[in-house]
């Protein structure tokens, strides 16, 4: 079996006597969906904290390729290859679709710190940054302000922006959350389509989506992971049945 | 929109326009009052930069406006009393030439912007305002107790420095190097919002967590926005500085920031042209004002007050509707 | 230098200091709660030396004044409240600082028409002037005893108020999470008012108890607001545990330092070149503190960032 | 000033030789009326244009703006004057940094300046000039005073204190250069500190018989008030700056007692000085400090020398001034080499009159002083 491209080692963080992520460790192997489910609470949000660097672990590691990051931030992990999206939105409201993805281009080329030449001018960010967000299907928003967009079309732009920056390992935090069935179909679709680009970390409350989805499934409680395994694994788990379906299934 | 960029012209056309007449009435004060409005918007299209582009509320760029000022001061006042400006490692002359002033004045400006904006970015929001105030301030009483160069009584430079071609103790000519230099300075500041670099600014400024998720520090970017700003304003304030042949560490007051700020604001926060407006306003302000009442600051202050409650994107953003890109 | 000058120059700096805890503490509060920055605090501060100084210049008492600089510091506090700052709580920091920044004008000038440019007088009162002697031989002012033990009351009760009453839960809610407040049915707008009619009491307190030993003169109160954003950067914004100890730690750093550097400049340079350098370093040794607090905890001893 | 002009005023002076000059004069005046600071600009102001009032004189107009003390804007105000209201002469300004930064130009463009107030040792020393009069004093004079008279009060070792700015460090340059006791402790503290507890601490611990200040404005009236009620109790000795009529008022009782090195007070006995102090307080409902009795001696200065020579006439003007020909109210008043005042120096003391405090002359420090720079001012 080959690398793994995301690796976490006995992770350890507490928060006061809290102890959000306890000895958590799993891998994300290229060109599987890997999702992580779990009850609120249950430290899902800590963890991809830690695993994007936005959090520091109290004991434990985070590789990539092999390479240990766990102290390097955020944004040397996202040259790294790690393209994250947010839970709740997080675009720049007053930049228009095209310059948010433009955006991703330049932290993925990097040449950010060049003062004078129109961004919008240099073709070669641009004509990435289109054919991502034709491929989310936005094409017809391209010059309207982020703000200005309705909730699943920003859930999209995310992931134009999370596509344009050519990862080497995708970390989703509930890209389907809010979105109507509509629109969680077709993202289900690109997803699935993703996965051959580069692996996928994904947490969901979706379940249809997850089981439809998953390569892999791992479920976290209290900052536990409690089983591992194929879809059917952890299906058949009368742990995991009690522990979290039996309650959280939602229509 | 449409508008903003017909209202600008008129405001830039107006500036140049003033003192022409003032000239040929034979106003030439008119024609001093023109030129700091012109050196006072340079100060807040560098304000801007930190403030409307990289939302960083600094309350303390009345430092760089007198380091610009005292960067004049130091490399010209040796110059008039005939002693080099210093001896050791090497020896070095003063200088009474603009172009070199005013690369001095724009050095100092970014490496003291730099020492207090790596202080001040490990944190944000009110914290920033206070810190950037309080530098502000330290650097104030630095200047009045330090024992060299003047102290309160600042340096008085006798004869306006030169600049090739120009007689700058005429008016209107050392008016046109003001407004050339602003000219220039609003061509930069426009380009520098369109680059890939304002891009990522306007990012940090709006989304920071995702700005670093896609591999690029928030920090360092407003980090060199700030210098840049501290830059532009430190020429503004070498300008100031040698408009008034003198400079003292009122010009570092917190008052000084102030002002500065409530310009940007009375213009319009994030509009191109918003310090130009905003300039124009508060000189045009201060003197109707002072003109009518001795408590004038009272007046001024209520109108402030009426501007930030009832006006919201100031003078631009009245005439030319609709908010532009500033939260 | 004896030990005993070094004790009365900490009491001196635990004085200044537990002073610009109640001008920070009415800050922090202010900021805590309703997320505002205000600039004018300085103001309320002068507002409160005037109505004293004023009062016991008609009255003959101090103890009269006193009671109005509070009244009237939190009256200008509430009437602002109410036509000025309750419209900038939505705004950014940007409006708030520049409306503020207006309001000092305001303040200012109208304090000046309605006062004239001259200083008013106030004076200690009598029961409280002159020294006293300490154990230990040392001569203390009566009046800056008293300060130090009102400020320390002040606090303690400010303790009191936020940890064990009504509106100290609700000061505390309004902290945490102002939509969780609405929704428990608390009338959010005049919890806001009370509170800063609170802070502006505490401010205008501090100016009219201050303005016994100083000058009462229209801008009195800039220096102070300026050093009472340090305390809070020092502290920690919200804290009213770290404004105290941001307080005592500002009053002790630059009484000590004022006194200490030229001294330690005398070691090694001339006397009239070391008082100069001495007294230029120390003025600026505050800020110095302030940006190592920064560089360990950039959010203050015990911010919540 | 064109030829034509001036063969004009040339012909009015034959025509109407001996008598008073029609020519006008038209004077500037910038001082500080709002803001931190605006009572000495208000008292200036208010002493000038009751000697303006009083002399009538209708070829006499002024100009009057406000600098709010700060430098910048008196030079944009002394250019305003100079190219727009095309004034002969600027006076007005109360602070030393003003002055550097206004007084050089002005004379340089040839106008006069006539100093109320601020007169700082570059100006009286190598940067002298023939344009520029200080009617009031030499900045060291006062301290020099006090200094000059401390051993007679007793003061033998003597704590010395200033704001750590230029003006404090002249101060105590000043006072050291005529005190013969020991200084036995120096201190230079925060502009515009308002606690003095530490210093106070100091004074109390140094073996000192005396203390001396420099404190200027609010500065002055916080370590009075707190120097009073430590209990030290030494003598107090400044100069007249620090406690002045407009500032004792604020200090009360504390002030009582504390003496001050001076060139003018309200009791100095001379019929120009009864006269003046009586129409000011009529006039304006106060006793006048010391700024207006120089706003007052400047406009009559300036008054007596449009009585003898044309402005159109520089040389002519500058040496009617140089002439001193007015009643001062200080008594004599003669102009030195560097066109500062050579003039006696007193002491006053801070007492009760009635309900107000005022200052009484309890002695004389110096007679016929000059300056200390004069050497240096070549002109």
């Amino acid at each position: 079996m080959t690398e793994p491209v995301l690796e976490v080692r006995e992770l350890h963080i507490a928060f006061g006597a809290l102890k959000a992520t306890d000895g958590v460790s799993l891998t994300l192997r290229a060109g599987e969906i890997h999702a992580l489910i779990g009850p609120n609470g249950a430290g899902k949000s800590t963890l991809i904290g830690l695993i994007a660097g936005s959090l520091s672990p109290d004991a434990g590691q985070v590789r990539m390729n092999g390479q240990d990051v766990t102290g390097q931030d955020v944004a040397a992990r996202a040259r790294a290859g790690l393209a994250r999206s947010f839970q709740v939105s997080a675009v720049a409201p007053d930049l228009t679709v095209l310059q948010n993805v433009v955006l991703a281009v330049q932290g993925a080329r990097g040449g950010s710190y060049r003062f004078l030449r129109r961004a919008l001018s240099d073709r070669s960010l641009t004509e990435t940054a289109t054919a991502q967000i034709d491929r989310v299907g936005l094409a017809p928003c391209r010059a309207i302000p982020a703000g200005d967009l309705a909730h699943g079309q920003r859930r999209r732009l995310e992931l134009a922006m999370a596509l344009a920056q050519r990862p080497r390992a995708f970390v989703l935090d509930e890209p389907m959350a809010g979105m109507g069935p509509d629109g969680a179909r077709e993202m289900t679709v690109l997803l699935d389509d993703l996965r051959h680009e580069a692996p996928i970390l994904l947490v969901e409350h979706d379940m249809d989506a997850v089981f439809r989805l998953a390569d892999r499934i791992s479920v976290l409680v209290a900052g536990r992971i409690i089983a591992s395994g194929t879809v059917d694994q952890i299906r058949a788990d009368d742990q995991v049945q009690t522990a979290y379906l039996g309650e959280e299934r939602l229509p | 929109m449409r508008r903003e960029p017909l209202i600008n012209l008129v405001i830039i056309l107006l500036l140049l326009a003033v003192p022409l007449t003032a000239q040929a009435m034979d106003e030439p004060f008119i024609v001093t009052l023109a030129t700091k409005v012109a050196i006072l918007a340079l100060a807040g299209v560098g304000l801007n930069i930190a403030l409307g582009l990289g939302g960083m509320v600094s309350l303390g760029h009345a430092a760089f406006f007198g380091i610009g000022g005292y960067m004049m001061a130091v490399l010209a006042a040796p110059v008039q009393a005939y002693e080099p400006l210093m001896t050791w490692p090497i020896e070095l002359a003063g200088t009474k030439s603009m172009p070199l002033i005013w690369l001095g004045a724009v050095i100092a400006g970014a490496l003291g912007a730099l020492a207090i904006g790596a202080l001040s970015l490990r944190t944000s929001g009110v914290y920033f305002i206070m810190i950037t105030l309080a530098f502000g301030q330290m650097l104030y009483y630095f200047a009045i107790s330090w024992p060299a160069y003047g102290g309160e009584d600042g340096i008085a430079i006798y004869v306006r420095n030169g600049f090739p071609g120009l007689n700058t103790l005429d008016p209107l000519q050392f008016f046109a190097l003001a407004y050339a230099v602003l000219l220039l300075a609003l061509l930069l500041a426009h380009r520098l919002g369109a680059s890939p670099f304002g891009l990522a600014l306007a990012g940090a400024r709006q989304a920071p967590a995702r700005v670093a998720a896609l591999g690029i520090r928030p920090y360092s970017l407003k980090l060199t926005a700030f210098v840049l700003s501290g830059a532009v304003t430190a020429l503004a304030g070498a300008l100031y500085a040698d408009l008034n042949r003198f400079v003292s560490p009122s010009m570092l007051s917190w008052h000084t920031s102030g002002e500065i700020m409530v310009l940007v604001i009375l213009g319009g926060v994030g509009r191109l042209f918003g310090p130009v407006a905003g300039a124009a306003l508060y000189i045009l302000l201060e003197h109707l004002l002072g003109g009518i009442s001795e408590h004038w600051q009272f007046f001024l202050g209520l109108i402030l007050l009426g501007i930030v409650l009832f006006a919201r994107g100031g003078l631009i953003g009245t005439l030319a509707g609709r908010e532009v890109a500033h939260d | 230098m004896s030990a005993m000058l070094l004790i009365e120059q900490a009491l001196n700096g635990l004085q200044y200091g537990v002073m610009l805890f109640l001008m920070a503490a009415g800050l922090t509060l202010v900021f805590g709660v309703m997320g505002l920055i205000n600039l004018a605090h300085g103001s309320l501060y002068m507002v409160g030396a005037f109505a004293c100084a004023g009062v016991a210049a008609a009255t003959g008492s101090f103890w009269l004044g006193l009671a109005a600089s509070l009244a009237a510091a939190a009256a200008a506090g509430a009437i602002v409240e109410l036509t000025v700052i309750r419209r900038l709580y939505a705004r950014d920091h940007l409006d708030q600082v520049l409306a503020t920044f207006a309001l000092i004008l305001v303040f200012s000038e109208g304090t000046r028409w309605l006062f004239g440019s001259f200083p008013l007088y106030l004076d200690i009162p009598a029961a409280l002037a002159g020294p006293i002697t300490l154990p230990g031989g040392i001569e203390y002012p009566l009046y800056r005893l008293v300060l130090i033990g009102i400020g320390l009351a002040v606090a303690a009760g400010l303790f009191w108020l936020i940890g064990a009453t009504r509106l100290g839960v609700r000061i505390r809610a309004g902290e945490a999470d102002r939509e969780m407040i609405a929704a428990l049915g608390v009338d959010i707008s005049r919890l806001y008012t009370i509170v800063f009619a609170l802070g502006a009491a505490l401010a205008g307190l501090a100016g009219a108890l201050v303005g016994a030993l100083q000058s009462v003169q229209v801008g009195m109160g800039e220096p102070v607001l300026i050093l009472a954003f340090v305390v809070i950067v020092i502290g920690g914004i919200g804290s009213i545990k770290g404004a105290l100890v941001g307080a005592i730690l500002v009053g002790l750093t630059d009484t000590l330092g004022r006194f200490l550097l030229p001294a330690a400049f005398g070691t090694f340079l001339p006397p009239s070149e070391a008082t100069s350098i001495g007294a230029a370093l120390a003025s600026m040794l505050i800020y110095i503190l302030m940006a190592a607090i920064l560089v360990i905890r950039p959010g203050g001893l015990y911010g919540r960032v | 000033m064109n030829a034509t002009k001036t063969l004009l005023a040339a012909a009015a002076a034959l025509v109407t030789a001996g008598a008073a000059l029609a020519e006008p004069v038209k004077v500037g005046m910038i001082t500080t009326l709002s803001g931190g600071g605006a009572s000495l600009g208000l008292d200036t102001r208010d002493g000038f244009m009751l000697a303006v009032k009083q002399a009538n004189n209708p070829d006499l107009e002024v100009v009057i703006e406000d600098d709010q003390r700060k430098p910048d804007i008196a030079v944009q105000l002394a250019d305003k004057m100079i190219q727009s209201d095309k004034v002969d002469v600027l006076t007005g300004i109360v602070w030393s940094n003003l002055a550097m930064a206004v007084v050089p130009a002005a004379t340089a463009q040839g106008k006069f300046y006539l100093s109320t107030n601020a007169a700082p040792s570059a100006l009286a020393g190598k940067g002298c000039n023939p344009n520029y009069f200080s009617v009031s004093y030499q900045n060291d004079n006062l301290h020099e005073a006090a200094g000059a008279y401390a051993a007679t009060a007793g003061i033998t070792k003597a704590f010395i204190m200033a704001p750590n700015y230029p003006a404090g460090k002249d101060s105590l340059t000043g006072f050291k250069r005529f005190y013969e006791g020991e200084v036995v402790g120096e201190v230079y503290t925060k502009l515009g500190q308002t606690d003095y507890a530490g210093e106070i601490a100091q004074i109390r611990a140094s073996g000192a018989d005396g203390v001396f200040i420099f404190l200027p404005g609010g500065m002055g009236i916080s370590f009075v008030k707190q120097y009073a009620d430590s209990g030290v109790g030494l003598p107090l000795i400044g100069p007249a700056f620090s406690f002045d009529q407009s500032i004792i008022q604020a200090m009360g009782d504390s002030a009582l007692g504390v003496l001050n090195g001076a060139n003018w007070s309200p009791d100095l006995d001379n019929a120009a000085n009864a006269t003046f102090v009586e129409t000011f307080s009529a006039e304006y409902g106060r006793l006048p400090s010391v700024y207006a009795s120089y706003g007052y001696d400047t406009a009559n200065l300036l008054l007596s020398a449009m009585a003898k020579a044309s402005v159109a006439d520089a040389d002519a003007f500058r040496a009617a001034l140089k002439e001193a020909d007015f009643d001062s109210v200080r008594g004599k008043f003669a102009f030195g080499p560097s066109n500062h005042p050579v003039q006696d120096l007193y002491v006053r003391e801070v007492v009760r009159d009635g309900d107000i405090l005022t200052n009484r002359i309890v002695g004389t420090a110096m007679e016929d002083r000059g300056n200390a720079y004069e050497g240096e001012c070549k002109m």
